[in-house]
């Protein structure tokens, strides 16, 4: 079973609902290391994004194309780059096809990361959202199960807590970021557990 | 559970849009909206051919930064993101176009990860169209980093935009507009305390804790904590710590002169900062500096934040004279 | 027991003159006091010989309500009281006998009760110097009585004083600075609204309950409680109350113009203010009335107090050329 | 035994420590109906006018006269001038005296009371300090005991409560003003058992 444009459609749907439930949540996480308004900027990024890509026809690549330009537009923040850059690259993953083998989405998992790094100039380790998708990556290209991605992804964003923060807005913070979760790692953890439901033939 | 906070709003994720309505409102003789462009604002007097474009922008929820700042002699045309969070690169290319007029264009704001990601995405997009864009990044926030090129850009911002937009008022080529833009850069320094969170119309929470007899000492404009906090202590002293950090920092000579900006983040009035002014001026009588101009007032807020910074811009010949050009926006009149 | 309120101030007791010490630092050119009178505020441009004295005043806590509106083309000189307390008649005098140039004093203030009572006993100690001294009371304030003349004055001061300044500036003699101070009064209607108590510096307590939720609508600028509380409400329907209750007491002919204020009594954001002001817009429009100019911002607080009024000015020809009349003073200026 | 003019600086004395006492529960009275400031007019008042009593000589009236230009200047509000004039009708009726008899306090309670009401222009039953004033100033010209005279003012305070206020800073709430008590008339019962107290030979 393939992983069509309807699926993708399907997956952009799920994370805007599952970012609206979450946005208070990880306002609060933004609000002890940074300026409270992540789980804003994921929630109008990912309805953006739906909006977008429910409203766009093409191939995978057109879709994720769309879904980076409404997120983008929707966002700006360090997160709109990020996912913006993020799903361009995962739509030259994808490419001008109506669907794909599911398992091409651990090369889109790897493709996203690497859009997040190349944009945000950061390296795994620096207590931001490329500390979920580094290791998430590397367990997908791994060949690792679903929810080995998703653990890795999650333990990735856990151990953010033990991070002084090296870039971003919570920079500044030196020591006194130690302790907390990186709210950008705890909403891609979220991103890539849907991402591997849809791996696993779920969604 | 914390109540909702209290606010004269609509919806919140309107916020943004509905404020830009009523500043279009308020303000027909001063600024415009390009068509097609709800993000972007623009100054009705300023950009004309022949001259360097001063395009500022960031976050919503610092009025009257950014767009109060917009007008003849000052910033050309601001571009607007969600609260706290920096426009896309769309607005930001829509303000360029908007203004430019055949001398390039200077984007500056504070130095933010996001800010910085969305206004080099709009430089790439404009370098497309054939403009040339420059960047200057604020850094003035002397308590968020030792290093100077990774501190924030905050209520700073006010004086360091004032002298590049005289500068490019003036005609300056774009080279000399950048010049003068990082020097007035270097020679601000900003340091500021809040009393209480500030809350986002979306959530309308406080977006961190602050007990109540507390303060965040070095608070950012965004309530990104501080550099520690402490009790809440009475004004001289408050200045006092703020003051010797700035003064250390800035290592003007006696004879040297300033300009001065005791700003309110939002929620404290005009009496209290009258009240840190007055410290502030003993301090610089006391080092032996001249006050050449004193702002007062809340020119850089971060919503309904209680708390005060303190900006001193250590002055030369060049920049008096910029920060004496008039300019004439919105929310910020002088000459 | 509630925790005290925080502020940025010293000792509660000091505040008023601490914040005058840091006025005074700040805007030099503009202001200055004369010797031995630590409560008057006197512009440093504008009194002159054959010019009425506008002198307003009242008491501190509404900066930049009335030492702000202080200025060439503005109030001669201000009367400082203690925070919510009208100034003593000593004051009214000093400030009096420093601006006056011989044509006469104009006493403008709101009409309170301690304010009527310490002027009056300024007219008399004025009258024994052999200075004509006459008195205008503001009343623009429609939500705080049904009789005109029992109203108290609110931030419709800044245009009603901007009127009486203008037309002392244009050398205008008592009588007619004195008929257009009564006329300009009588067409500003101001209404507002309060979202939280202010406290005291001296108490450092809310002084008033207004639970999280609730609003308090036809404030005063003092704390004093308004017609009504009830539910917070979204900003438009907050609008549309106030705005109902303008528009009906203004009674305009479609076609007309008017002159909009959109005040923060304090806490409250231009964010907040702006959307406001894109319904007050709208409801103009729909009353085919013109916006001739529109103030959005802090003019006339209640200490930390959240909330907002909304000023209307119903103008006419002579109104129109006095409300554009320049003005330059410390903290407003015009043209 | 006389009154003296130590014993009106001990009066200023004892006055300017029970309104410093009070202070904040007049203010939070003043918070329901007016400004909340009522407190503090009245501890700067009797503060100063101590300080100025207490460092001036000559007459019972020069006291009186120094006392109220103290209160005038320290306060101005509603209470300045209210009191002010209060004290210069008194030092009327004390004169250019070192000392009195005690039992002349009962005309000074009676021309507090017509200063009251001159400068203010209330009417009894307007729900202000008057109310205070006026039961306690017929209470002393009609010969009650002191105990009398200071429950006659207590009464007339507590009986602001049932009035809708007529004039002042809380004329405009109307029927809100219903229920509560008029600061200014609670404050005049403490000046007024102080007063007494002096009237009862106690100080
Ligand atoms: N340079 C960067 N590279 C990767 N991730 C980053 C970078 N800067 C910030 N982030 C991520 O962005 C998150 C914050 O996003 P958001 O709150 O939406 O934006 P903003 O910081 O502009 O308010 C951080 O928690 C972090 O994970
Ligand atoms: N016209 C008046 N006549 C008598 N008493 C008055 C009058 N106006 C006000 N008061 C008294 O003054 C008190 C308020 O005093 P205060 O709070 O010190 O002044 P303000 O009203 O100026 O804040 C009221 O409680 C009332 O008793
Ligand atoms: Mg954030
Ligand atoms: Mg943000
Ligand atoms: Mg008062
Ligand atoms: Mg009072």
């Amino acid at each position: 079973m393939e992983f069509t444009t309807d699926d993708l459609k399907a997956l952009f749907h799920r994370l805007a609902a599952r970012m609206a439930a979450e946005r208070d949540a990880l306002c609060a996480l933004d609000g002890l290391v940074g300026d409270g308004d992540h789980g804003i900027a994921m929630e109008q990024g990912m309805v953006a994004a739906d909006a977008a890509v429910a409203g766009a026809d093409g191939s995978l690549q057109d879709l994720f194309n769309a879904g980076a330009k409404g997120f983008l537009n929707a966002v700006g923040a360090s997160s709109g780059p990020l996912y913006a850059t993020a799903f361009l690259r995962a739509g030259k993953v994808a490419g001008p096809r109506p669907a794909m083998p599911r398992d091409d989405l651990r090369q889109i998992i790897a493709a996203m990361r690497d859009g997040v790094a190349q944009r945000g100039k950061a390296a795994p380790g620096m207590k931001t959202m490329l500390d979920a998708w580094h290791p998430a990556a590397e367990a997908a290209l791994g060949g690792a199960a679903p929810d080995a991605i998703t653990a890795a992804a999650r333990d990735g964003a856990e151990a953010t807590r033990t991070m002084v923060a090296a870039i971003g807005r919570s920079e500044r913070l030196g020591a006194r970021s130690l302790g907390h979760l990186d709210p950008g790692a705890v909403s891609a953890a979220m991103v890539i557990e849907d991402i591997c439901r849809a791996l696993r033939g779920q969604g | 559970m914390t109540l909702p906070t209290q606010k004269l709003i609509n919806d919140g994720n309107a916020a943004v849009d509905e404020m830009l309505a009523g500043i279009l409102a308020a303000h027909p003789d001063h600024l415009f909206r390009p068509a097609d462009a709800p993000r972007a604002i623009v100054a009705r007097h300023g950009p004309r051919p022949g001259k360097v474009a001063l395009v500022i922008g960031g976050g919503s929820g610092h009025e009257p930064t950014f767009l109060g700042f917009v007008g003849k002699g000052l910033a050309d045309a601001a571009a607007i993101g969600n609260v706290f969070a920096s426009p896309p690169p769309q607005p930001a290319v829509d303000a360029a176009l908007a203004a430019q007029g055949g001398a390039g264009v200077l984007f500056m704001y504070g130095n933010y990860a996001g800010d910085v990601m969305n206004f080099d995405m709009a430089s790439e997009l404009l370098e497309m169209e054939g403009v040339e864009a420059r960047t200057v990044l604020t850094t003035d926030d002397i308590a968020s980093h030792t290093d100077r090129a990774k501190r924030r850009g905050v209520a700073g911002n006010v004086f360091i935009f004032k002298a590049a937009g005289a500068a490019a008022d003036l005609m300056l080529p774009l080279d000399e507009v950048e010049r003068i833009a990082r020097h007035a850069n270097a020679r601000t320094c900003t340091m500021g305390v809040a009393l209480s969170s500030c809350s986002l119309p979306q959530t309308r929470r406080p977006s961190f804790d602050l007990p109540v007899g507390e303060m965040e000492i070095g608070m950012g404009i965004h309530g990104e904590p501080g550099v520690r906090r402490g009790p809440l202590r009475p004004a001289d002293e408050v200045v006092d710590e703020i003051m010797d950090a700035l003064l250390a920092e800035m290592g003007a000579a006696r004879g040297d002169r300033v300009a001065v900006l005791v700003n309110s983040l939002g929620a404290t009035p005009l009496m209290e900062l009258y009240i840190l002014n007055a410290r502030v001026a003993q301090r610089l009588d006391q080092a032996g500096l001249g006050v050449h101009r004193t702002l007062v007032g809340p020119y850089c807020t971060s919503l309904d934040m209680a708390g005060a910074s303190i900006t001193l811009m250590h002055l030369d010949d060049e920049l008096t004279r910029l920060i004496d050009h008039p300019c004439d926006c919105a929310m910020f009149r002088h000459g």
